[in-house]
């Protein structure tokens, strides 16, 4: 049987693309396809990534050049067909400025650039993506100058009540304060879905967790997705 | 043209001597803008002319060697068909004028000179100096250079993964930002910047060319005077994400085999980079300069020519792949030019508006390129033996953990993505070098800068060799075997003789000990007239060092375990001059420690060796560098979280001198099992004595001495740079 | 023509670099200040008269500002 | 009495970020735009009249601008 195809959108100052090809070729037995983005067309939907980076720069906010490539017009349109797409760091970024998913991702709470390891919880296993993690907490590599995740206080509660929160940063035994939060983010949040739940956006790093020897929870994650396909 | 007055003659920085050789040349008076061109070309940057002479000696060939210096950037051999790419370089007065920007510019340089071999970058490192944090400029002069750097290469998605910070009253007005870049290349992909093929397009691409540090280079060859804080066109604005285009524009293109030479548009812009491609080889230059993609309105050849805009490159394409590489260049969205073709004439001709605004012979300019032989005097130094306080060793621990030089470097490291390319092990926090894996294989490299300037300024002869071997030792605690050294020589003013002086001998410390310990260099900068005021900076050289490690099993950071037993290895002679225990004194007079190259080399093989066949009785490695014994096991213990019991040495009279002492080719090494380390360190005559023991307590414990709780160690280690960044 | 767009951050969302910059200024001793808060401005300059106010009010809302959390003004310079 | 302080690049400094936001406007098909640049402005309130434009103007100095690149303007509100 043919394998099947997931497509990764590349923009101009992507930087993850490689790390996350690598990753789901390691764990999804499918082939991985690089759209570039001035393409109009995304043959291959069964799934689609949005890698981390810095795309145009980002420049004026981070991911709100990126916005404005055809590629993403595609991804909005396979978004509401309910294509499983997922955006990391710049890609979540990314989705947010598109207005796939809600809130912002403001400048760390300490103006500086992060780039350390985090423990995250999972926080509640009703998505597609986290329903077969098979652990409760993932220690992953964020790195991000724009991370503080923001979202008015409405929506925050229906972000909450909805059960669209996914990850949280958390201490190494998952409790979730305000010390464990690295960079400001509402409710400590990390990663979450739209309302239907078919897009996930998440600030750390699962595909640069995948052999090191300080963290391979990665493979966990990726792992997870597995039935997706 | 207008007629060339004494004033714009010293306004370029061209002495009469050195404007007399220019008539002989062209035979005739240079008009304004091939005067330019000479005094860039001629500036200190640019043509080394004071220490050329000296840098000629340095050994530059071994076994690993594919190319030396006169390049971009070394290259070595690291088998498989695999090379690596690599040069350090300095930004340190546009860092002092604008730390921000002159950082990031400096990195983006030495990226540049890295990718343009055809290498693909995999890790960036610095070295940085600043002054005394009491200093009022200080704090914003750390913070800028130090999100520059990071912004830069976080957003090019090259990991910087070490690197070396140090305060100092005598940088207080000069600052130091050196970086360093190291790429990966096929050995049969690489990439040189010889000009050939009468005919050839020569190719512009990247940033429009603005009006941005014109002068620049001749800049960085002129002492400071109060009045260059209001310098306002020097500062250079660097564009990170044009950056990242570039690289991956230039790989596409290099799978092409469309290019025949490629170069960087470093210092001195156009200028340098056209000359240096046809010197190589040996061709004539016609450039018209209305084609420069420009970013100003009304910008003269003068201008365009000596302009220093970042991120731009020039090279010579064939012919026949012309439209393929301008094709690849428009996807990317990069501005690509033909500005003009080589040519048979040995000239460079220059046109504007079909006009020849310029001609210039390019052999004899560059040939006759001035070389001096400095006068240089040793300085006698007034010896003041200041009477100072004796600080307890439990006191004077704390005190350097928690001091500037010796604090965790957590605020600045963490504003640099090191995990970015996924292929980071250890960076430089977790181990005596950094170090990244070749993507997808189960080899990698370590990588580390390393400089003592207290030494240095003292002697620097010694202070110099020390630093290489300080580098080599590095290398080898990691689990390398150590290849070669990039250097980025940085001094005052080299018209003083006892500043010549410091250049000569340190030249010949790095010489003597890079000989001795087989560790070429093979890339390398120059950084002068660091110097305000007439006060300078301590000779500072900064040594880059690279190694190989052929199996990533091998490598060996700061680890212990319970019940692990550590051991020194090396002689111990307790040298407390210009060490940091008696800085912390008050004390700063004396020699710095002897270095016995044939005791370095046998220590360093020794462990080199038993790291390789009895890997798995070793935990961890550690060199001793500054700060002495104790230091370096409480480094151990912070980093682990674990505590230690450390014994006492026979003598008790002189436990400062074991402690503190600097003694020089000494290693920690961290046992789980010490029998057969014991007979082969008695086989092979190294000198190894017990020092502590890795226990269940959650204390660092000096036996009859003292205990500090570790997380204590960690609070103070961690303290400080918060305190300072925050006030 | 130019026009000047102000974009700045919606009441209600916590401006980390401005709560820097108030701190700072105490510290340097500037007494007298009682708030700070900041924004972006750009400065656009268009060709033609007839829809360019349109036109920036478009760029407006679909580029230089997040209707998240950002509000914008346009003036004519 | 709020102040406002305009922040801007001095002339023929690059502004990388003016430069990518030009590109994606033409290419998001803002035809009459010819040209954009951008700035940061801050509002200060300050509590006592005299001596206040004096201070800001040290502010504006020493904190909001950078006067190596950067230019500013103080206007009253
Ligand atoms: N101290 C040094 N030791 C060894 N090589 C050096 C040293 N300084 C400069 N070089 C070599 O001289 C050449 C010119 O250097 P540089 O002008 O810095 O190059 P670029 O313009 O590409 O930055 C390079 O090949 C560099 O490696
Ligand atoms: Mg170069």
């Amino acid at each position: 049987m043919p394998k099947k195809v997931v497509s990764i959108i590349v923009f101009p100052g992507s930087n993850c693309d490689r790390d996350l090809a690598i990753a789901i070729q390691k764990h999804l037995n499918v082939k991985t396809e690089y759209i570039w983005h001035n393409e109009a067309k995304i043959k291959h939907h069964e799934m689609i990534f949005i890698p981390g980076g810095f795309s145009f720069g980002d420049y004026l906010r981070a991911g709100i050049l990126a916005t404005k490539s055809p590629a993403i017009k595609e991804v909005i349109n396979f978004s509401k067909k309910g294509v499983p797409i997922i955006g990391i760091c710049n890609g979540f970024q990314i989705l947010t400025e598109c207005k796939l998913l809600e809130g912002s991702l403001l400048v760390n709470k300490n103006q500086l650039f992060i780039c350390k390891d985090i423990f995250l919880k999972i926080e509640n296993k009703k998505s597609i993506f986290s329903k077969n993690i098979k652990k409760d907490i993932l220690k992953f590599p964020i790195a991000h100058g724009q991370g503080n995740y923001y979202a008015s206080k409405d929506s925050l509660k229906k972000l909450e009540d909805n059960e669209q929160v996914i990850f949280r940063y958390c201490s190494n035994k998952g409790s979730v304060k305000n010390k464990n939060n690295p960079n400001g983010s509402l409710n400590n949040i990390a990663g979450i879905t739209n309302k239907k739940k078919n897009i996930l956006g998440m600030m750390p790093h699962p595909e640069r967790a995948i052999s090191d020897k300080s963290t391979a929870d990665g493979n966990i994650f990726f792992e997870g997705l597995k039935e997706l396909l | 043209m207008s007629k060339i007055s004494k004033e714009v003659i010293e306004n370029h920085g061209i002495s009469l001597a050195e404007f007399n050789m220019i008539l002989k040349i062209i035979k005739r008076e240079p008009n304004l803008l091939e005067l330019g061109i000479f005094s860039v070309m001629w500036s200190e940057h640019c043509s080394y002319k004071s220490t050329k002479k000296w840098l000629k000696t340095l050994p530059t060939s071994g076994k690993r060697v594919i190319c030396g210096p006169g390049e971009n950037a070394g290259i070595v051999d690291i088998d498989d068909g695999d090379a690596l790419v690599f040069k350090m370089e300095s930004h340190n007065h546009p860092s002092f004028i604008e730390p921000y920007q002159g950082a990031a510019t400096g990195v983006g340089g030495i990226m540049r000179d890295v990718f343009t071999m055809g290498a693909r970058p995999i890790a960036n490192l610095n070295s940085l100096r600043f002054g005394d944090p009491k200093h009022p400029k200080t704090k914003s002069l750390l913070t800028g250079v130090v999100k520059g750097i990071g912004d830069y290469g976080n957003c090019v998605g090259i990991p910087t993964i070490g690197g070396e910070c140090f305060f100092h009253k005598c940088y207080n007005n000069n600052i130091l930002v050196n970086a360093m870049c190291v790429g990966l290349v096929k050995k049969n992909k690489i990439f040189y910047s010889t000009a050939k093929g009468v005919g050839n397009p020569i190719i512009y691409v990247g940033s429009k060319t603005g009006r941005d540090g014109i002068h620049g280079a001749t800049m960085a060859s002129a002492e400071f005077d109060d009045k260059t804080q209001d310098n306002r066109p020097q500062v250079q604005v660097g564009d990170p994400f044009i950056e990242k285009l570039l690289l991956e524009s230039c790989q596409e293109i290099m799978k092409q085999d469309a290019i025949i030479a490629i170069q960087d548009m470093g210092a001195a812009g156009l200028t340098s980079s056209s000359f240096e491609m046809a010197s190589k080889g040996s061709c004539g230059v016609k450039l018209n300069l209305d084609k420069v993609p420009c970013r100003e309105e009304k910008m003269s050849p003068y201008e365009i020519m000596l302009s220093e805009t970042q991120e731009r490159m020039l090279m010579i394409i064939k012919p026949n792949k012309k439209k393929l590489t301008l094709e690849v260049f428009k996807k990317w969205g990069l501005d690509a030019v033909e500005i003009g073709n080589l040519t048979d004439s040995g000239d460079m001709e220059l046109f504007f508006n079909k006009k020849m605004v310029g001609k210039l012979p390019i052999k004899p300019l560059a040939d006759m390129s001035p070389e001096y032989n400095r006068p240089a005097k040793k300085l006698k130094k007034n010896k003041l033996k200041k009477k100072y306080k004796d600080i307890p060793i439990h006191h004077a621990l704390l005190k350097m953990i928690s001091g500037p030089n010796h604090s965790s470097k957590k605020w600045i490291y963490e504003q640099y993505d090191r995990s970015v390319m996924g292929d980071t092990l250890m960076s430089s926090e977790q181990s005596d070098a950094a170090i990244v894996r070749i993507h997808d294989t189960n080899k990698a490299i370590a990588i580390t800068c390393d400089c003592n300037p207290i030494f240095c300024n003292s002697d620097p002869k010694l202070g110099s060799a020390i630093g290489v071997a300080e580098s080599w030792r590095n290398l080898i605690a990691s689990g390398a075997e150590p290849i070669a050294i990039t250097d980025n020589l940085n001094f005052g003013n080299p018209e003083k003789e006892h500043i010549m002086f410091q250049i000569k001998e340190s030249i010949k410390g790095i010489k003597m000990a890079c000989d001795y310990l087989k560790f070429p260099v093979v890339s390398g900068n120059v950084s002068l007239y660091n110097e305000t005021k007439k006060k300078s900076i301590f000779p500072t050289p900064v040594i880059g060092g690279v190694g190989l490690i052929n199996k990533t099993e091998n490598i060996k950071g700061f680890k212990i375990n319970l019940d692990d037993k550590i051991f020194i290895i090396g002689d111990s002679y307790g040298h407390l001059e210009l060490s940091e225990y008696n800085r912390i004194c008050g004390n700063n007079d004396g020699t710095p420690p002897p270095l016995n190259l044939k005791i370095e080399y046998k220590n360093g093989m020794f462990v080199k060796k038993f790291l390789k066949d009895y890997g798995d009785l070793v935990t961890g490695c550690h060199d001793i560098s500054d700060g002495g014994l104790l230091l370096a096991l409480a480094e151990l213990c912070i980093s682990n979280k674990k505590g230690m019991k450390i014994k006492l040495p026979k003598n008790t009279k002189k436990l400062k001198e074991w402690f503190f002492g600097e003694d020089q080719s000494r290693y920690l090494l961290v046992l789980n099992s010490t029998d057969d380390f014991k007979r082969i360190a008695k086989k092979n005559k190294v000198k190894i004595s017990e020092v502590a023991i890795v226990e269940n307590t959650d204390n660092f414990i000096v036996e009859d001495n003292f205990k500090i709780p570790i997380k204590k160690l960690i609070k103070y280690n961690n303290s400080w740079y918060k305190k300072f960044v925050d006030i | 023509m130019i026009y000047r767009v102000f974009v700045n951050y919606k009441k209600g969302i916590l401006d980390p670099e401005a709560e820097a910059i108030k701190k700072t200024a105490k510290r340097m001793g500037f007494k007298s200040m009682k708030n700070i808060s900041k924004g972006k401005f750009f400065d656009i300059e268009i060709s033609e008269k007839k829809a360019g106010l349109e036109e920036i009010r478009n760029l407006s809302e679909e580029l230089l500002s997040n209707p998240v959390i950002e509000n914008f003004k346009i003036l004519k310079k």
